[in-house]
């Protein structure tokens, strides 16, 4: 087993997809001998050729677009975003057209396609290389929307999001390209299915509920947590839609109070709609009021660092919200 | 219809009398459409007369079977030449059972018919144009033998996606084809509040692919022009935009009352370049058809248009259980 | 007083606007010499001439993008999307731009400015024409977003919409423009303050939140139930950000319960903010689980009319839903 | 920098030396900010080199304090031209507190000065084309008698946005000029890969505007370009659009390597062309400037980029209490 960092699991997905599957073929800004302006396509453009790592032009909305074509007609594209603050443009190609494809032809076609986005902030990217965007898209019938947050969800994920016959945005948590590394089992095709959320640390006390990067922070946060003897349950939701609501019903009816973690806005969030399901479906189980713990509802992280440090949460925070939580 | 020396030698009489009957056929179940629209049959009826002889046209000059369709909602003649029937039309009408594009989930006209590669198509008009660059992406990719057609209103190439989808097609030389069926109204905004161009074909000089303008009231005019833009597309020459000059003769859609925004003169001066009769005429003149086999094409359309409402008025609604399906690829259900 | 029609209350308002101030303008497609497909604009190309009336080319981001530079030089815009299925191209330009404008400039730029788009179903309109997609924009903070359910506060809302300093989303409920009718007071300057959740039934054995269309449909629902015994609160949400907390807190405070409806896709919906906000604020004084009532999560509702019957809300389906909350 | 005949007759000798001195100043505090950012001091620099000669002929050829900017990132020596001051500028670079066009709430060289009539601007590109026809359309609804101009690079005309902003100002005639700094990529990506044309210019004649193509390391003909067509505008003759061809002397931003996509020669070339030492060598061989006069203008810019400097390490950071506004206009605080 080799430890490797997170970019590089969605390197190794990518060229082990190229690899494979001869359909497959990655669409954006400066994949190619650029090799991606992170580097996640670092090399590929060597390895398979320009006719399959494509330098598009500098217009997210027909990256996407021109996928959907070129999935209708049989193959297979990763399509990259720059960065998820501008994927907006391609908010109607994504939302009009790749997640209703398959509902409205009443299944005669369908748009297996792979869209990849950098999210979130800690980087000095200001309002516009910081959001998170992921509840535009978990709002969305047709569409699977994903966040790894250790190298072998990113890689494995990433190999299913390609062979998935849906669309599949893919938010990568930037931050963590090579702050997160992790171990990488030596198997010959690691695949790591879309739809299950997975316990990442077992606890009794609270459940807690995360994903890329805050997921990364909130494990940390349950371990500091834990030596005060509070006894933290982390959920890694991974698949952000479809919705694993067997596994984080199950929690809840452990442990009996819920956190759920993000760094998008507060209002509107992803984490509303699992509180939403909680109340709904977990509510006698419930001991405490479901909280939640979020981005403000300002437009994006700052630039400036004080500013930006304002904004992100981080362990410190995460583990005093498990405190004030623990205490209810 | 001007009479012309020569044209294309493909054009064989038998293929001009097929393009005739898919014209008429278009026409007569367009008009069908509107009479029982209007006696409260369906709520909704969008019409394409007046642009049948731009669309038959174009799709005769492609190989059917084997090119691919990514028409817009006014396209009726252009997929019955692809292979929609008239009672699979009538269906959509209706939403009823078997409508072969969306099973009754899409409003009618919304095109998409997997055997005959025509991709299922939506309402946010331009966002085709991308889809069609991917074909022809996907097309040249595969290094096969097929090319790509989209068509789209004047109006609707005022959409970033219309413009983004061409320079796709421009920059890696795609087989595809862009037809503009240009009728001068986007609902009731003129071509002048669309465009600073006096010619949509013009468009193409900003994009770096050739750009013609053509009789879209002449089948044989569009014909040609299509046919010599897919042959050179197929030879690896790239994509061309072609504006067709239509009429539309109606209202919008039956949503519409186009008495706010035009004249009736306009109207009945149209009703004098109506192209079904003008290819009519032609063929009469030119000795291809005879006033007997017309008139038995007049009633083997109205036969034909019968048969289909009769069937889509005799056929179910879909099952309400199925209404949940197939959201996502893993719920269609095969076989 | 006289009664009359959703639509004509919006009518009013443009032209009651217009007329007071020069710096207001429409801008949209149809908008002129047609006064709209849905007619909302009738006869005032003709009153105030083309320069202020002004038929857009068929172009959704330009139309809000040359908005944001109008209202930057200091005129008053309203946008008209044609169908609220059609802001997604828009999407970049509300999102990035619009709703960004104050914070990013630190408050040195300001988008005054109005967009107002028909939204919903049950008019034979398919997935394309039949869309609610608020929840994509109650997720932006920068933005409000109102949603008025009688032409009373159609029209108020829409006045106080294009005083508002801020870009504001203005949804209308196109099932109701000639359906949903009621009295306009006789008042000089009608304003309903944006903000403000109105409770337009008291009730005490539980509390019903809703908006637009289905706000009309829980009212009917709400006096079927009566006669059952069932004292339902109903609380018109009206503005849909920023939130009127009290308001919402208030009610379930007292009632004990809350359903709230939406027409559009359940999962990820406005629903889903105001359980959140239930069940960490108002989690002591809940007597049930907090239930939605919304749209299935299907693209949007289908053309034929079982199957659009089937995705649709409507009284009978609010009062079972209501029915079932109560014997909890 | 070739010798004019005629040159127009505002450009006063005193108008060119103030041109050059903005040039000059522009490259100076440009070049402090790649050498601040290798030490460590600030994370991010996204610069202007290369550009100058175009930004400063077009800022001078508008009314400053009358006309309206809609700039984009890599436009120093442009809003230097409009009255953003170097130390404002510097406060950008370190996220400090007063930073004008955001309260360093934006990256570095995302501008935006009220009391310049300078938009804010964002990142993501192309958004900025609409509002520039959106404010060309309100300065003709009012009737003022000012222009605006918008800038972008070439990579970006790609985008929708751009093609539908261009698209307003055309059908409408407003007085807009739509600056393109070609600098031949974007981050990595060449022109030939972004578009089919092979001068951004020749986009006009698909949109139905005047477009022509400068030569952007030429500060004067840049600003008789703009000149004549910000006279036109004001006129009310209707937009242009202006390709000004530049050299990106740097990787695109201080996070780029050029190196994976460039060779060292074509950068060793473009060190030829430089544009602030061409028009200096002009001043000189005009006479313009004598080489001691020169000689001042330097250790002045390099005492002002000290002070600007100096000025915005010695600023706070922003008050933290201050992130959370103001979101809404009411959260303004005034005064
Ligand atoms: C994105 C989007 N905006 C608005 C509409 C509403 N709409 C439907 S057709 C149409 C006019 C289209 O005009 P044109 O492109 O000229 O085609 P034509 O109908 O004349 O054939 C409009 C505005 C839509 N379908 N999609
Ligand atoms: C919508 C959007 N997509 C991607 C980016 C990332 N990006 C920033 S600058 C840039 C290249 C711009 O090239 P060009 O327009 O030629 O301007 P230049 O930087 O060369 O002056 C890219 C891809 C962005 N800022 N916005
Ligand atoms: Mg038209
Ligand atoms: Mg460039």
């Amino acid at each position: 087993m080799a430890e490797v960092t997170l970019i590089e699991g969605i390197r190794q997905a990518m060229d082990e997809e190229l690899a494979r599957d001869e359909r497959v073929f990655i669409v954006g800004e400066d994949v190619g001998p650029r090799g991606g302006v992170f580097r996640a396509t670092e090399g590929l453009y060597e390895k398979y050729g320009g006719s399959r790592v494509v330098d598009s032009p500098l217009a997210e909305l027909s990256i996407v677009g021109m996928g959907i074509g070129a999935a209708l007609y049989g193959l297979r594209p990763i399509c990259e975003i720059q960065f998820a603050d501008f994927i907006h443009p391609a908010f109607n190609q994504i939302v009009n057209e790749a997640a209703k494809m398959c509902y409205r032809s009443n299944g005669a076609w369908t748009v297996p396609m792979v869209i990849r986005a950098p999210y979130g902030g800690g980087i000095g990217g200001g309002l516009y290389h910081s959001q998170s965007v992921e509840a535009f898209f978990t709002h969305v019938p047709g569409l699977k929307v994903v966040v790894p947050s250790n190298p072998r969800d990113a890689k494995g994920l990433l190999k299913s999001a390609v062979r998935d016959p849906n669309p599949v945005i893919y938010f990568e948590p930037k931050k963590g390209y090579r702050l997160i590394k992790g171990e990488l089992p030596e198997e010959d095709d690691l695949l790591v299915p879309i739809g299950q959320a997975s316990i990442s640390r077992q606890g009794k006390d609270l459940s807690v509920f995360a994903y890329g990067m805050m997921h990364y922070y909130t494990l940390q946060a349950a371990e500091i947590v834990a030596e005060e003897g509070i006894d933290v349950e982390v959920v890694d939701l991974r698949t952000l839609l479809p919705i694993d609501e067997q596994t984080i019903l199950k929690s809840v009816e452990k442990t009996g109070k819920a956190l759920i973690v993000y760094e998008g806005n507060l209002t509107g969030g992803y984490g509303a709609e699992i509180s939403a399901i909680l109340a709904e479906k977990a509510f006698v189980s419930l001991d405490a009021p479901i909280r939640r713990l979020a981005g403000p509802d300002v437009p994006a992280a700052p630039f400036s660092h004080p500013l930006q440090d304002w904004f992100m949460l981080d362990v410190s925070k995460i583990a005093a919200g498990i405190r004030s939580m623990a205490e209810y | 219809m001007e009479v012309r020396e020569k044209i294309q030698t493909e054009l064989t009489h038998e293929l001009m009398l097929e393009m005739y009957w898919i014209m008429l056929l278009s026409r007569r179940i367009d008009e069908r459409a509107w009479l029982l629209h209007r006696q409260g049959k369906f709520p909704f009826h969008i019409s394409g007369i007046g642009h049948e002889a731009a669309q038959v046209g174009a799709a005769f000059a492609l190989k059917r079977g084997k090119d691919w369709l990514v028409p817009y909602y006014r396209d009726l003649a252009m997929v019955l030449a692809f292979g929609l029937t008239p009672a699979e039309f009538a269906l959509g009408l209706m939403g009823k059972k078997g409508e072969p594009s969306s099973g009754a989930r899409q409003m009618p006209s919304h095109w998409g018919l997997r055997r005959a590669n025509i991709i299922s198509t939506s309402s946010p008009v331009g966002t085709q144009t991308p889809h069609a660059a991917g074909i022809g992406f996907a097309i040249k990719y595969r290094g096969d033998d097929a090319i790509v057609l989209t068509s789209i209103g004047e109006g609707s190439t005022s959409q970033g996606e219309w413009y983004e989808g061409v320079n796709w097609a421009a920059i890696h030389q795609l087989p595809v084809i862009f037809l503009v069926e240009n009728n001068e109204y986007a609902i009731s905004v003129p071509r002048s509040k669309q465009m600073a161009v006096s010619n949509v074909a013009e468009k193409a000089n900003g994009l770096g692919l050739p750009g013609i303008t053509v009789n879209g009231l002449d089948v044989i005019e569009v014909y040609d022009a299509v046919k010599s833009a897919a042959d050179r597309a197929r030879a690896g020459g790239g994509p061309t935009l072609i504006e067709a000059t239509v009429l539309r003769m109606t209202p919008h859609s039956s949503d519409d009352d186009d008495r706010m925004y035009r004249s009736r003169e306009e109207i009945e001066e149209m009703k004098q370049k109506d192209p079904v009769n003008a290819f009519r005429d032609y063929l009469i003149q030119q000795n291809i058809i005879t006033e007997a086999a017309q008139e038995k094409f007049q009633s083997r359309a109205k036969e034909e248009v019968n048969a289909a409402i009769k069937f889509a008025e005799d056929t179910p609604y879909p099952d309400v259980e199925d209404a949940s399906y197939p959201v996502y690829a893993e719920d269609i259900r095969h076989g």
